[in-house]
C-alpha cells in the first residue's frame, strides 16, 4: 500500500496501453478499458486519501534513493484531495462520456494519459518532475481539445497549446532560476537552500515570478487567460468538462504548492512585490472575468469566462497565506470544481437534447428538459455561492481568512463576487423556468432518460451520428448537482482532516 | 520491400508545393538508402545500448533508429513503408516499449522495493541490467514514436481522404 | 572563452534571427535546422555530449523533417519580400521579457566558474560521487535519467507515447495507420 | 561591465533567443513559424540551464574518465525537455496541417478570423 | 431556561420541504397536490404549537445536526422569539393555502405546481430563518428563502415580472452579501456566531470600529427584506407576483424574516446593551422613522391597490424596525408585536386586494367605488385591517403601536413619537378613501359584470368563460374577452369599471369560500389581538423575548 503514490501515477497509464492494444482488435472497446482502470483509480486513490488526510503528512521516495537525490512524492491532505478529485470527476466525465463520445480508443487512452499527468502533478514533490507531469498534462489536453470535429476545435486546440507551451515553459525558466541559485530540486530542499541564498537575491526573484507567471497562464488568469475560451468552448462536451474542472484546478494546486512549499509564507512576507502581486491579479481576474463572462452569449464561453473568475478566488485566498484561507481555498476547488464540471455536462446535454449553445437557446429550458435545468439551476446557483451548497463553504473560509489577514480590498471584492457572478447566471435562470420555448423549438424529452435521438447539430461533439441523451450523462449530471449540495456537509470534518496540512503548508 | 509505384494521391509525398511536384522514384536514392540504412540503423542500436557506459542512451538511440526508417519511407515511398511496417505491429512495439519500462518499476514493487528501486529486483547487477532494458525501452518507444509521428503528419488529416484540398 | 565558441555563438544568434526573420517558411525551416545544429556544437562545447546527440538527431533530424513534412501537407505562401514585418507589440513584449531577464544577469554565476551553486551543490557532487556505485553506470547522466530521476524519464516516455496517441487523436486517424 | 558581459555570454545569448522566441509566437503571422518560435524559446531556457552546469576544464560526467566533471543534472533535465519539445512540436503541426485543410490558410489572423464566424 | 434536544424543529422546518416532491409529483392532480399543502400546512403548524407551551414555560428545543463551520454549529433552536415567527409564520400559511386554491383557480393560472411547491419551499426557509441558532444558519436560510421566492415573483412569466424577479434577486443577494460580511466580521471579532440573549460577550469589548461596521452590514443585510428605504423599492416591484404570494411573502415570511434577523442582531448578537453603547441604534431608529413617514406619503399617491399596501408594508415595518432600534424595553415589546400584529392585519388588506382581482378584476383605487355592495364581507374586513393599520383601538394595531408610543417617550425619543403620530395620521390619510370608495360611492352606471362560476368557485378564466358560454349575456361576454384578453394576469392595468356592482348577499355569494374563509379568518385574528392581547399568546411570547434579552419585565 506505501507504493500507492507511484502506483496511482502508472495505473492510467497501463489502462492507457491496454485501450490501445485492444483497439487492434475491437474498435469500441476503449470505454471499458478506461471505465475499469478508473473505477481501480478511485479505490486506490480513496486509499491513498485515507493515508494523507489522517496524520502528519509524508512523503514516499520513488526507487529508495535518498531524498533530495531522488524524486519525492508528497502524501499529504492537499495532495490526496487532489488525487481522489481527479480520480472521481474522470469518472463522472467518463460515465457521460460513453454515449457522448468521442468513443475512439486512442481518444480514451489519451483520457487515461491526462489522469496521469493530473494525478502525477498532484503528487509529485519535486520542481522539475512537476514540468514533466504538466506537460503530460497539457500535451494530452491539447490533443482532446483538437478531438471535436471541425476546425474550430483544432484553431482552439492550436492555440491552447501555444499560449500553454509558453506558459510551462515560462515556469521551467523560473525552475532553472531557482535550480541556478541553489543547485537543487527537490521543493523541500528547495525551500531551504533558497532561505539560505536569502529572498534578496534577484535570482530568487526571478524564479517566483517567472513560476508564479507561467502558472497564472495554466490557471488562466486575467490577463494570460486567453485560451481558455476557445479551449473550453471548441472541444467537445465531455472534453470540456474534464478539462474545465481538473487542469486549471490542478494547476492552481501546483501554484499553491510551489509557492507555500517552496517559497513558503516568509518569502512573501520578505519580497515587497510577491503578495501584491498574486493578489492584484487574483481581483483583477475576478472583477474582469465576471464581466466577460457577462459579455459573452455562448454557453461554454460565458463557463469559461466564469472559470476565470472564480480562480480569482483562489489566487486571492493563495495570496492573504493563512490557514482560515488555505482551507477554504482547498474546498473552493474541489467545489468549484464538481460545480464546473457539471456545469459543462449539463450544457452538453442541453446541446444534445435541444441542440442549443447560446445563451437564447435556453428559454423554456424548464419545461423541455426538467432534468438538465433543474441540476443547472442547482449548479449555478451552488457557484454563485447560495448556502448549502459547496460554493458557500470555500466562500466563506475565503472571506473569514482575508479578514483575518487584514485584507480588506480583497474581501470586499470576494464579497461582491457573488453578485458579480449572479450577473451572468440570473439570465440563464431567468431564461431557463420564467420564458417560453421560442416558437417551433425542438421540445426536448419529456423525460430526459428516454434517449429520443435529437438532432446533434452541435458542432464540438466527437460522434454526432446518434448523439440522443442517455441514461449516463443525465445520471452524471445529477451527480454533479447532488454533490454540489451535499459535499458542504463534509466540511467539518475535511477542515480537522486538513489541518495538519495546513500546518505545515505555512511553517 | 518493392517500390511499387505511387499512383494513389493519399501516399503522395514530396518537399514543396504537394502534388505539384509528386513524388518520383529515383533509383539513385533507393540505392544509397538501401546501402545506408542498415548502418544507421546499426549505429542507433549502438547509442542505444551503450547510453550506460558512454554518450547515447535510448532516447538518442531510438532517434536515430527512427530516422534509418525515415529514410527508407522518403525513398521507398511513404505507403509501401507503411505496409510494409503494420500498424498492429508499430502499435504492439510502442506498449511493448512502455510496459518494459513500467514492468521494471513494477518488478521492484512486486520484489517488495519501491517503484524503479531496481536493485530490489533479486537478479545479479540488477541495477545495470535494469537500466539498459529501461534504455532499450524508451528506444523502442521513440523509434515507433518517430515512424508514426512521420506517418501520421505524411497522411493528414482523416478528412483529406475523401476530399483533396489545396489552394 | 575561446574563439571557437565566441564563433558558435554568433552563428547560433544569427541563424536563429535567420529563422525569425526570413519570410519564406522553407528557408526558416533551413535555418532553423542550421540553429539545432549550431545548438548541438554549443553543447558539446558546454561538455554536455548526451544533450548533443540529441540535439543533432531531434532538432537537426526529426524536428527538421516533420516542419518540412508540414509544408509539404499545407503551403508554402510565396512571397517577394524576403524579409517579415516586425511586428512592434511582439517587439515590445520579447524586449520587456528580455530587458527583465537581463536584470538578473549580474546575480547569475559567471559560465565556466567552479563554485557555482550547481557545480558545488550536495546533488551534484552526490551524483558524481555515488553513481557508479549505487547504479553500476559510468555514465552519470545516464545513471541519473535512469535511476535516480527514473519518474522523470518514465514522465518522458509518456509524453512521447501521449504525442504520438494525441497526434492520431488530432488527425482522427486510427492506429498508427 | 564588460567582464560581466563576457563572463556571460553564454546566458545572455540564451535571453536573446528567449526573446527571439517569444517574438516569433507572438508576433508571426505564420502558424509553422510560430510553432518554430517555439522550438527557439525553448532551447533558450535549454541554454541557460546547461551553461550553469559547464565548468571550465571539467570534462562530460563519463565517470570512466578523469575528474572533474560538469553536473549531470542539467543534462538530465534538458534532455527530457528536449523530448517534450519534439512531442509538443509534433502535435502542432497534426494540428496545422488540419486547420490547413479546414480552412486553407496559415495565416493565424485569417483562421481565428473564420473559426470565430462559427 | 432549559434545553431540550428534540427533532422537532428541525421537523417543523422540513416538513414543508419533504412535501415539495409529492407537490411536484402529483402535478397532473391539482386536488391530491393541493391536498399535500394543506396537510404539510396543518403539519407544520401542529408542530410549532406543540413547541408552544414548553418555550412559554422557558425551554428551548434545540435540534443540533453537527458541526457546520468553525464557530458555528447546524443546530435549530426553537426559542421564544424564534417560535414568535414560526408560529405567525407557520398559522398563516394555512389561511394562506386555502386562499391560494382560490386565488389560483379562480384564475386559472398557469405553472401552478410550480407555485405550489415553491410555496412550500419559502415557509420552510422561513421557519428556518425563525429557528437558526446562529448567523450561519440564519443566512443559509435567508438565502435559500431567496432562491424559493424567486420563482413567485417571476411567476407570471410576463417581462414586467422577470425584471421584477430581477431587481428582486439583484437587491436580496446583495443583502445577502452584506449579512455574509457582517457575519465575517463578527466571526473574526469574536470566534462565534451564534445567538446569545443579551448579545455575543465578544463584541462589547471589541474594536468600536469594526463592531460598528458589523452591526451597519448586518442591519444592511436584513433591512433589505426588511424593506429598509433605501433598499426598500424591490417590494413594490415584486407585487407583480400573485396576490397571495405578496400576501404572506411580501407582508409577512420575506419582509418578517428580514425584520427579523435584525432582531436577532439587536437582542441575540449584540445585546440591546451593546448597540446603545456603540451608538448604533440611534441611525438605526431615524433610517427607520424616515422610512415609517416617506413610505406613507408615497402609499397615498398609489392608485394602485397592492401598491399602496405595498408602501403601507415599507411604512410598517419599519414601526418594527423603530421599535427595536428605540432599545426601550417597552418599545421592544412593541416593536415585536408588531410583527403578527402587522402579519394579520396586511395579509387581510392583501387577501381581500386579491379577491377583488379575482372576483371583478379590479386592482386601481380609482375603479372601487361602491364595490362594497359586490362584496361586503370582503370590504369589511379590510375596513377592519385598515383601521387597525391606522391604530385605531380594539383592532391589533393598535396594541403594538401603543406600546411602541410609549417606549419611545420613555427614552426619551419623543421626535419618533412624533413620527409615529404622523405616520398613524397617514394611515388613516391612505386607507380611508379605500374604504369610503367601497362603501359610500357608487358608480354612475349600473351594468353588470359577468361571473361564471367554476367547480370550486371562482372564475374560471375570463376568455375561456366567454368563449364557452356564449349564450351569457352578450354584452358581458364582449366586455369579458375585452378584459381577459389583454390583461390576464395584469395587476396594473386599469378597468373601465362603467359597469355598477351586483350586490351580493354578506354569506359568501361574493366569492368561494376558499378565499372569503381566509379574509375572514385574518380580520378576526387581528381584532382578538387587539381586544384581548393578553389571551392571544404573541404578547406572552414577546415579553418573554424582552425580559430574556432586557432583563426588564414589562
Amino acid at each position: 500500500m506505501s507504493d500507492l503514490p507511484a502506483l496511482l501515477v502508472v495505473l492510467p497509464i497501463l489502462g492507457a496501453l491496454v485501450s490501445l492494444l485492444a483497439g487492434i482488435r475491437l474498435d469500441r472497446s476503449g470505454w471499458y478499458v478506461a471505465a475499469a482502470t478508473l473505477s481501480v483509480q478511485v479505490a486506490g486513490a480513496v486509499a491513498f486519501a485515507a493515508d494523507g488526510l489522517s496524520g502528519a503528512p509524508g512523503s514516499y521516495a520513488v526507487g529508495d534513493f535518498t531524498i533530495p537525490y531522488g524524486i519525492e512524492l508528497l502524501v499529504d491532505g492537499l495532495s490526496a484531495t487532489m488525487v481522489v478529485l481527479v480520480a472521481v470527476v474522470a469518472l463522472g466525465v467518463l460515465a457521460y462520456a460513453r454515449h457522448a463520445g468521442p468513443r475512439s480508443n486512442r481518444f480514451y487512452s489519451t483520457y487515461l494519459l491526462l489522469v496521469t499527468g493530473l494525478t502525477g502533478m498532484s503528487v509529485t514533490g519535486d520542481a522539475f518532475n512537476m514540468y514533466v507531469f504538466l506537460e503530460i498534462t497539457g500535451l494530452t489536453a491539447y490533443a482532446l481539445v483538437a478531438s471535436g470535429e471541425g476546425g474550430r476545435s483544432a484553431v482552439a486546440g492550436l492555440k491552447y497549446l501555444l499560449v500553454g507551451t509558453f506558459g510551462a515553459s515560462l515556469y521551467l525558466l523560473g525552475v532553472g532560476y531557482a535550480y541556478i541559485a541553489t543547485g537543487t530540486l527537490n521543493m523541500a530542499d528547495l525551500s531551504a537552500e533558497l532561505a539560505a541564498v536569502g529572498y534578496a537575491s534577484p535570482l530568487v526573484r526571478a524564479s517566483f515570478a517567472f513560476v508564479v507567471v507561467g502558472l497564472f497562464v495554466k490557471v488562466a488568469m486575467f490577463p494570460l487567460h486567453t485560451w481558455q475560451p476557445e479551449a473550453y468552448a471548441g472541444s467537445p462536451d465531455s472534453v470540456s468538462a474534464l478539462i474545465a474542472s481538473l487542469v486549471s484546478t490542478v494547476s492552481a494546486y501546483a501554484l499553491v504548492r510551489i509557492v507555500l512549499t517552496v517559497f513558503t509564507p516568509e518569502f512573501l512576507e520578505a519580497v515587497p512585490f510577491a503578495r501584491p502581486l498574486l493578489a492584484a491579479t487574483a481581483a483583477i481576474s475576478i472583477v474582469v472575468g465576471s464581466g466577460l463572462a457577462v459579455a459573452q452569449t455562448e454557453i461554454k464561453r460565458m463557463l469559461a469566462y466564469s472559470s476565470v473568475s472564480q480562480f480569482g478566488l483562489v489566487v486571492a485566498a493563495l495570496s492573504v497565506t493563512n490557514a482560515t484561507a488555505l482551507v477554504g481555498l482547498a474546498i473552493h476547488l474541489v467545489g468549484h470544481a464538481v460545480m464546473k464540471g457539471g456545469l459543462f455536462l449539463a450544457a452538453g446535454l442541453v446541446a444534445t437534447g435541444v441542440g442549443g449553445r447560446s445563451v437564447s437557446d435556453y428559454d423554456g429550458l424548464g419545461s423541455r428538459m426538467p432534468a438538465a435545468a433543474a441540476a443547472f439551476g442547482v449548479l449555478t446557483l451552488g457557484m454563485v455561492g447560495v448556502p448549502p451548497a459547496i460554493g458557500f463553504f470555500g466562500k466563506w473560509y475565503i472571506v473569514v481568512g482575508t479578514l483575518e489577514a487584514g485584507a480588506w480590498g480583497l474581501a470586499v471584492v470576494i464579497l461582491l463576487s457573488t453578485l458579480l457572478t449572479l450577473a451572468y447566471f440570473a439570465r440563464l435562470l431567468e431564461r431557463m423556468f420564467f420564458r417560453e420555448a421560442p416558437a417551433g423549438a425542438e421540445t426536448g424529452p419529456a423525460d430526459a432518460a428516454v434517449a429520443d435521438g435529437g438532432e446533434g447539430h452541435d458542432v464540438g461533439s466527437g460522434s454526432s451520428a446518434d448523439s440522443g441523451v442517455s441514461l449516463g450523462m443525465v445520471a452524471a449530471v445529477l451527480a454533479a448537482a447532488l454533490l454540489a449540495v451535499g459535499l458542504g456537509a463534509a466540511v467539518p470534518a475535511y477542515e480537522s482532516a486538513l489541518a495538519p496540512t495546513v500546518e505545515v503548508l505555512l511553517s | 520491400m518493392s517500390s511499387s509505384s505511387t499512383a494513389d494521391g493519399d501516399d503522395e509525398f514530396s518537399l514543396g508545393n504537394g502534388p505539384d511536384r509528386p513524388y518520383v522514384e529515383s533509383p539513385i536514392i533507393m540505392a544509397t538508402v538501401r546501402i545506408v540504412a542498415p548502418f544507421v540503423f546499426t549505429l542507433g542500436a549502438f547509442v542505444m545500448f551503450h547510453g550506460a557506459d558512454s554518450a547515447g542512451g535510448g532516447f538518442q538511440g531510438g532517434v536515430i533508429v527512427g530516422t534509418a526508417i525515415l529514410m527508407i519511407a522518403i525513398a521507398f515511398g511513404v505507403g509501401p513503408t507503411r505496409d510494409w511496417l503494420s500498424a498492429s505491429m508499430l502499435t504492439a512495439l510502442v506498449v511493448l516499449g512502455l510496459a518494459l519500462f513500467m514492468g521494471i518499476g513494477l518488478a521492484a514493487v512486486a520484489s517488495g522495493g519501491a517503484f524503479l528501486e531496481y536493485t530490489a529486483i533479486p537478479v545479479a547487477h540488477s541495477s545495470k541490467y535494469g537500466i539498459e532494458l529501461v534504455e532499450v525501452g524508451i528506444g523502442i518507444i521513440v523509434s515507433v514514436t518517430v515512424v508514426g509521428l512521420f506517418f501520421a503528419l505524411a497522411a493528414g488529416h482523416s478528412n483529406e481522404d475523401d476530399e483533396e484540398v489545396e489552394q | 572563452m575561446t574563439p571557437v565558441e565566441w564563433a558558435v555563438l554568433a552563428f547560433v544568434l544569427g541563424s536563429a534571427l535567420a529563422t525569425a526573420l526570413l519570410r519564406d517558411v522553407l528557408a526558416s525551416i533551413i535555418a532553423f535546422a542550421a540553429y539545432s545544429l549550431g545548438i548541438a556544437v554549443v553543447w558539446l562545447l558546454l561538455r554536455a555530449p548526451d544533450v548533443g546527440l540529441t540535439e543533432a538527431a531531434v532538432g537537426a533530424g526529426v524536428t527538421t523533417v516533420l516542419f518540412l513534412l508540414t509544408i509539404a501537407k499545407t503551403v508554402r505562401p510565396a512571397s517577394d519580400d524576403l524579409f517579415v514585418d516586425v511586428d512592434l507589440t511582439a517587439a515590445g513584449v520579447s524586449a520587456l521579457l528580455v530587458a527583465a531577464l537581463a536584470t538578473t544577469l549580474s546575480a547569475l554565476p559567471p559560465v565556466g566558474s567552479s563554485s557555482t551553486p550547481v557545480a558545488t551543490s550536495r546533488v551534484t557532487n552526490y551524483y558524481l560521487e555515488n553513481a557508479y556505485t549505487e547504479t553500476e553506470v559510468e555514465n552519470a547522466v545516464t545513471a541519473v535519467l535512469a535511476a535516480y530521476r527514473g519518474f522523470d524519464t518514465l514522465g518522458e516516455a509518456v509524453v512521447v507515447f501521449a504525442a504520438l496517441i494525441g497526434l492520431l487523436v488530432v488527425l482522427d486517424r486510427g492506429v498508427l495507420a | 561591465m564588460i567582464d560581466v558581459l563576457v563572463d556571460r555570454a553564454y546566458f545572455v545569448v540564451a535571453f536573446l533567443l528567449l526573446g527571439i522566441g517569444a517574438h516569433m509566437v507572438i508576433g508571426d503571422r505564420n502558424l509553422v513559424k510560430k510553432v518554430i518560435g517555439l522550438n527557439v524559446f525553448q532551447s533558450g531556457i535549454f541554454l541557460f540551464l546547461i551553461a550553469s552546469a559547464y565548468v571550465t576544464g571539467a570534462s562530460a560526467p563519463l565517470l570512466s574518465e578523469p575528474g572533474p566533471y560538469v553536473s549531470p543534472l542539467p543534462h538530465v533535465l534538458i534532455l527530457t525537455a528536449i523530448v517534450v519539445g519534439v512531442s509538443l512540436t509534433a502535435v502542432a503541426l497534426g494540428l496545422i496541417v488540419r486547420i490547413y485543410g479546414e480552412y486553407g490558410t496559415l495565416r493565424a489572423d485569417l483562421v481565428s478570423e473564420v473559426s470565430d464566424g462559427e | 431556561m432549559t434545553d431540550i434536544t428534540s427533532l422537532r424543529p428541525l421537523a417543523a422546518v422540513l416538513v414543508s420541504a419533504v412535501a415539495i416532491a409529492p407537490i411536484l409529483l402529483s402535478g397532473s392532480r391539482p386536488n391530491v397536490r393541493e391536498s399535500w399543502t394543506a396537510v404539510a400546512a396543518l403539519a407544520k403548524f401542529g408542530i410549532v404549537v406543540s413547541m408552544v407551551p414548553g418555550v412559554l414555560a422557558g425551554d428551548t428545543y434545540v435540534t443540533d445536526l453537527g458541526s457546520f463551520l468553525p464557530g458555528a454549529r447546524f443546530a435549530l433552536e426553537a426559542d421564544a422569539l424564534g417560535v414568535l415567527f414560526a408560529l405567525l409564520a407557520s398559522f398563516l400559511w394555512i389561511v394562506t393555502s386555502s386562499y391560494s386554491i382560490g386565488y389560483m383557480r379562480g384564475l386559472d393560472e398557469h405553472g401552478q405546481t410550480r407555485y405550489f411547491a415553491a410555496f412550500a419551499a419559502s415557509v420552510s426557509a422561513a421557519v428556518g430563518v425563525a429557528f437558526a441558532s446562529n448567523l450561519l444558519v440564519i443566512f443559509v436560510f435567508y438565502e435559500l428563502l431567496t432562491v424559493a421566492t424567486y420563482p413567485l415573483v417571476a411567476h407570471d412569466e410576463t417581462d414586467e415580472a422577470r425584471s421584477a424577479a430581477r431587481k428582486y434577486l439583484a437587491y436580496t443577494f446583495g443583502g445577502g452579501v452584506a449579512v455574509l460580511a457582517g457575519t465575517a466580521l463578527v466571526y473574526w471579532l469574536t470566534g462565534t456566531v451564534a445567538f446569545t440573549p443579551g448579545g455575543i460577550e465578544g463584541l462589547a469589548s471589541a474594536d468600536p470600529m469594526f463592531a460598528r461596521l458589523a452591526f451597519a452590514l448586518l442591519a444592511s443585510g436584513f433591512g433589505v427584506k426588511a424593506a429598509l428605504m433605501p433598499l426598500h423599492s424591490w417590494l413594490p416591484d415584486a407585487m407583480v407576483a400573485p396576490t397571495p404570494v405578496s400576501a404572506l411573502l411580501h407582508a409577512v415570511a420575506v419582509v418578517k424574516s428580514g425584520v427579523f434577523g435584525i432582531a436577532r442582531v439587536v437582542l441575540d448578537v449584540f445585546g440591546p446593551e451593546t448597540v446603545g453603547n456603540l451608538g448604533m441604534g440611534l441611525p438605526l431608529a431615524a433610517v427607520a422613522a424616515f422610512t415609517l413617514v416617506v413610505a406613507s406619503v408615497i402609499a397615498l399617491r398609489q392608485d394602485n391597490l397592492k401598491r399602496r399596501l405595498a408602501f403601507s408594508t415599507v411604512s410598517q415595518l419599519s414601526y418594527i424596525v423603530l421599535g427595536l432600534a428605540v432599545l426601550a424595553p417597552t418599545s421592544l415589546v412593541g416593536g415585536l408585536l408588531h410583527i403578527p400584529a402587522h402579519g394579520f392585519m396586511k395579509i387581510t388588506l392583501f387577501f381581500a386586494a386579491g379577491a377583488l382581482h379575482v372576483e371583478t378584476h379590479t386592482d386601481d383605487i380609482s375603479d372601487m367605488a361602491g364595490i362594497g355592495r359586490r362584496m361586503p364581507l370582503t370590504m369589511a374586513a379590510f375596513a377592519v385591517a385598515a383601521a387597525g393599520m391606522a391604530g385605531i383601538p380594539l383592532v391589533a394595531g393598535f396594541v403594538s403601536k401603543y406600546f411602541l408610543l410609549i417606549g419611545s417617550i420613555s427614552a426619551g425619543q419623543t421626535l419618533f413619537a412624533v413620527a409615529l403620530l404622523v405616520s398613524g395620521v397617514l394611515n388613516i390619510g391612505y386607507f380611508w378613501p379605500v374604504v369610503y370608495t367601497a362603501f359610500f360611492e357608487s358608480p354612475e352606471e349600473t351594468d353588470e359584470k359577468p361571473l361564471i362560476s367554476g367547480p370550486l368557485g371562482g372564475r374560471l378564466s375570463w376568455g375561456r368563460a366567454a368563449v364557452a358560454d356564449p349564450a351569457a349575456d352578450d354584452h358581458a361576454g364582449a366586455d369579458a374577452v375585452a378584459d381577459g384578453g389583454g390583461d390576464a394576469y395584469g395587476h396594473e392595468g386599469g378597468h373601465d369599471h362603467a359597469a355598477g356592482w351586483e350586490r351580493r348577499k354578506w354569506t359568501g355569494g361574493e366569492s368561494t369560500w376558499f378565499m372569503i374563509a381566509p379574509i375572514l379568518v385574518t380580520a378576526l385574528g387581528s381584532i382578538v389581538l387587539g381586544i384581548v392581547p393578553d389571551g392571544a399568546v404573541f404578547l406572552r411570547i414577546v415579553r418573554l423575548i424582552v425580559a430574556g434579552a432586557t432583563g426588564v419585565h414589562v
